[in-house]
């Protein structure tokens, strides 16, 4: 299969629902002529022109708030938000508005709009342009939020979030725009609520979101090494959330680790471990773990900054102690 | 008042009549509502503005969209809404338009084009202007008035957008409803320097017009609609009027922040539909008699809806969960 | 005692340290002469004249921004925040600037604010007016989050908060502002960080928060009558978190049940469950339970809005249950 | 070059030729530590624009406040920061002014009254705002300038915190950088109508100025810092200027949006530097000489500055969970 960058498979999605739908349009800062900072977009204003690749003034509640009309009226808006951090300007057109119209309206109106943003630290951009925000838009009913961890989920979780009826918030790692992975030439969604099975194991359950899911795969090729046969899922969708998947895998291997990019402290890894844990607690043999990011704002310098964020060596070292179990609290 | 366009015939004439008397008669059946306790929450009443609302609904098409606040039933109603389904809303009944779950501040009605209230102040404008954007983006002639109250101009949104909507060119117009108070507090506290003069800046025709004659709100808003659907847009209008009430129906003793002089001059000298009344009489559209029967059949339809509404039902404690997402 | 309403106790908590310190000032809509649609503020311009207690426009972002900068330069804000639903409106403001200006600057910026907000369904408001989004800011390093019980709790934390030298965001729960408590007329100060064991018992620990405290006494005292011995416990603020009390009881009942009023996905009930089951687990007889409020929209008939929310009965229920070992997952 | 208010003696002069050519010689060498792979992440140079930064600052006192942005080393250099806790900031370095946690986007200089640089486009106006609400509150006549780009016009809270400023009167004064672009975008393209107009439709005095003659930006500055004083505040300021380099340093191929025409020009017609330095050498205030000797001490300061920052230590580990909250 031949093998492209995430960021030419974000590309190739969004090329192939627009000329699929003529209502589809992508709405952002410099996503035209620039196709964004990061070149995710190169070539889509050449094929669909200005009208439907609209630049927009530095004003991120303004357009996020003209994507939820556009939406309610007939068009499938990507909301193109530089960076994930920027999220919280756009909170009230998003969780206020977006998420709450089809509800508040019994089910008339529709907002089906992508917010694509970003995450991830050690970029060296400090605490502004570092943050992995996707617990707190988890949190609002009303919103999907897909975490592609490759090129091909990207490619079809992006597909699928254009055609979804329903605000959804795609976060890509930015980290991970020039990776490359295996993308058929033909066309695949990836359905929303189907966690992925990326290996399978027996002795500990190695959940993670993103980039997160390489460093499970790395920290599972360590363990392996050492006789530590560990199962690795990416859930690719948060909301919705495969739980049945997640609680068979806890309930054959009896640990489990989750290892997410968000702040620990009120965050993603705590409701999928209190979900594991209320679920699967008669056949948990050590307690579910959690490894999220530092609770501090991102800092600047890569002395600080590289230890904010889970790496494969702590998430195998915490798989070991858990398989030993070490990890008994005192009384 | 203004010279009224003379493509209005009777019909026209009396549609902005009966709707206004409509709004007004909503809106006091709603007040009784809370009053007796049989109405849930708080709501905003409408009551004074009426001619806005009218005066511009009655220059748009059933397609052309609007978005409506939290001061949103007058609106509604001008868009075309039934009582019976309003009231159900109102009352979190499942024939409500939003089969209760809404309730008066998330009254929407996409039949015809309301694309619902909204309860975050100034939280509408960048959905009218999205909507502007549809149209322009679909090849459509529609036009979407964003209606907004005087305190929402103090929200940034609201520059954001105009910024765009110029840029642009679309074909939306801002109808700001200066009533002269937001919540407790007078406009004059919370505006610096001058409301036209911000659309302005940016590059936006603006008008200001009495709010409280419905012939000239009504003549501008066509002028202005027709200019949209040709491509001129976006356009922004000041209508100075007042409301009645208190801010909402809970705000009984208003006098710590204005007068019961100044409220009685706007109800005795200034109500837009005693003003249209004697318009429509003195012209010979229509007579005191026929006026007074065309209210009695308002009435008499309210009461009937209000009566319905009582008596519908909730929706099942099953619909909790449902349209969270859509299929 | 003499007992005063919640609404007072705030009102009160305010002037105490308006007249010690007079860097303090209040910042907010319709907060002066109208003294907040919730009259809370009743009587303060009054003492304190409109440079102190300043109402605003319209523009949460904007006064929000005005009292972050105000705060970095020698003043001490609490900022009027009408409704918890406007949150959304002020993130950047609060998460982006005001949460990580003290760390971004290396410790050499204080912004010490207090942002005074809401939370709380069953008013019949609606979506946009009876969220409970403490769990958002929860997850934002740099902020403090507290959630007082009672009238009692909301002066003593208040006056906590002001003399914070951090961003502290108070969520009151809007219906209990005519709730009476008996509160000391001598000062007093309610530090952080310190949970309330506000009733011991030895078969269930009930964690409940704002409100949600009064549901688990109310349905303690129902237990009561059947013999469970149900501790309750108020963590009072959730950042920064008294594990420690938390998990002591924990390990004395095995059995515990978190009570909340955000959404329970995503929220604050999977943060205080994971932590209770990562540092007890071999403590506890039964999977550590949650009762957050329902993942949709607040609707607004009042027939759905009330089962959305967490009452005495489900939490006694669900604690029957634990006890009863009836919650067992089918494997 | 305007005149030069007689109230500046020669040292004020060469304060600000210093300052500019600090700022200049300050951005070549971060550019240089970006290029040889030295300096983590990106960095937004200011060359080009420094009379407008030092025209402010030289206006203003050290209890004055002011708020800066992404592209903020100017602002720093010129409201009296240190080469060698900038450098060790941009690098990283416990040593730098916010020991490293910061970095270019975030350098703060509090002791000096900069309330630090911001990576949110338009995220310091309400802190600008708030700092001259401090002054008013305290009865202190300190006054705040907000630096901020013509990009951040667009920012909805540019418009909130405008309002406030006039109807409170607040010694706060916006300094806008049109550079012509944010990003990869002409301003024409993202501002409708006009910038001046906005500010003036909030009841703001507002002001165009050449961001090229350090002179006359100062010249203004002086007068309007003065009123501020005295409670005359806010005022509105729009320097024209222009970035040299690209929107970041990684932002080499600027020929899609850009002339490289258009960049000589302004390179070559209208430098701040050369200006100035032409017009000190014409009126006899300095000679070359003395200016180059001047020169060749800021780049040996600087070299020994960049010199000093590479061999500076990171923070330790320890540090990244310190600082998060104040005790
Ligand atoms: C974002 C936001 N802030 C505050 C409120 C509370 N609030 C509701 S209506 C209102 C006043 C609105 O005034 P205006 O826009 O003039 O409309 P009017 O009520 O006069 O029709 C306020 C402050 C709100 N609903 N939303
Ligand atoms: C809220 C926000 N949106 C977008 C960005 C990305 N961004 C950084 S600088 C910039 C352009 C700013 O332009 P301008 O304000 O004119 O300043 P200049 O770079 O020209 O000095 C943009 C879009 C950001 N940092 N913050
Ligand atoms: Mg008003
Ligand atoms: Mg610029």
């Amino acid at each position: 299969m031949r093998k492209i960058t995430l960021s030419q498979a974000v590309n190739e999605a969004l090329a192939e629902e627009m000329r699929r739908d003529p209502t589809v349009f992508i709405i952002g800062e410099d996503v035209a002529e620039a196709g964004t900072p990061f070149k995710v977009l190169s070539g889509l204003v050449e094929e669909f022109g200005t009208q439907r690749v609209v630049d927009t003034p530095i004003a991120e509640p303004g357009f996020m708030g003209i994507a939820v009309g556009a939406a309610m009226t007939g068009t499938r808006p990507v909301v193109d938000l530089m960076f994930g951090d920027f999220l919280f300007l756009v909170m009230d057109q998003l969780c206020n508005q977006a998420a709450k119209t089809h509800y508040m309206s019994g089910g008339k109106l529709n907002v089906p709009l992508v917010l694509r943003t970003n995450m991830g630290a050690t970029r060296r951009s400090a605490a502004q342009h570092s943050q992995s925000l996707h617990a707190l838009v988890a949190h609002v009913p009303g919103l999907k939020i897909a975490m592609p961890s490759s090129a091909y989920e990207a490619k079809g979780l992006m597909k699928t979030a254009i055609r979804d009826n329903n605000p959804v918030v795609i976060f890509e790692d930015k980290l991970m725009y020039n990776d490359k992975a295996g993308v058929p030439e033909e066309e695949y969604l990836i359905p929303f609520g189907q966690a992925n099975v990326l290996q399978e194991g027996v002795d500990i359950t190695l959940i993670g979101t993103s980039s997160m899911v390489q460093v499970c795969q790395a920290a599972a090729e360590v363990l392996a090494k050492e006789g530590i046969s560990a199962e690795v899922i990416d859930p690719r969708t948060i909301v919705p959330l495969d739980e049945e998947t997640l609680l068979k895998s806890a309930k054959k291997t009896s640990r489990v680790i989750i290892v997410d990019e968000g702040h620990q402290s009120y965050g993603v890894t705590g409701e999928i471990a209190s979900r594991i844990n209320e679920k699967a607690f008669y056949h948990l043999d050590a307690p579910v773990l959690r490894l999220g990011a530092m609770d501090v704002p991102v800092p600047f310098s890569p002395a600080l900054e590289d230890i904010t964020v889970p790496t494969p060596e702590r998430v195998a070292d915490q798989a070991r102690r858990l398989v030993r179990g070490e990890l008994i609290h005192a009384a | 008042m203004s010279a009224a366009k003379k493509t209005h015939n009777t019909e026209d004439f009396l549609q902005m009549y009966r709707q206004m008397a409509r709004i007004r008669t909503f809106e006091d059946n709603a007040n009784q509502l809370y009053l007796s306790a049989k109405m849930p929450g708080l709501t905003h009443m409408y009551s004074g503005e009426e001619a806005v609302a009218v005066g511009i609904c009655e220059a748009l098409r059933m397609t052309d969209k609007i978005t409506s606040t939290h001061r949103g039933h007058g609106h509604c109603v001008a868009k075309g809404a039934d009582f019976k389904e309003m009231f159900c809303e109102l009352l979190g009944k499942e024939e409500g338009y939003c089969r209760g779950k809404g309730g008066s501040m998330h009254i929407a009605d996409q039949s015809n084009g309301n694309l619902g209230a909204n309860a975050i102040v100034g939280g509408s404008m960048g959905i009218a202007t999205g909507s502007a954007f549809t149209a322009k983006m679909l090849g459509k002639d529609d036009v979407t008035v964003c209606f907004f109250g005087d305190g929402a101009t103090a929200q940034g949104l609201m520059y954001e957008v105009m910024n765009m909507a110029a840029l642009w060119s679309l074909p939306v117009i801002y109808a700001c409803e200066n009533n002269g108070y937001s919540e407790y507090t007078r406009t004059e506290e919370i505006a610096a320097g001058s409301i036209l003069g911000r659309a302005q800046a940016f590059g936006i025709e603006a008008h200001q017009v009495d709010g409280q004659d419905v012939l000239a709100v009504n003549a501008l808003t066509e002028k202005l609609v027709d200019r949209c659907r040709k491509g001129e847009g976006p356009f922004f209008m000041e209508l100075m009027t007042y409301r009645y009430h208190g801010h909402h129906v809970g705000d009984i003793n208003r006098e710590y922040y204005r007068s019961k002089q100044e409220e009685r001059d706007w109800k005795e000298n200034r109500d837009p539909i005693i003003r249209f009344r004697s318009w429509l009489v003195a012209e010979g559209i229509a007579t005191e008699a026929e006026l007074d029967s065309l209210n009695a059949d308002i009435r008499a339809d309210a009461s009937a809806a209000v009566e319905y509404a009582l008596q519908a039902k909730y929706p099942d404690v099953s619909e909790v969960d449902m349209h969270v997402y859509a299929a």
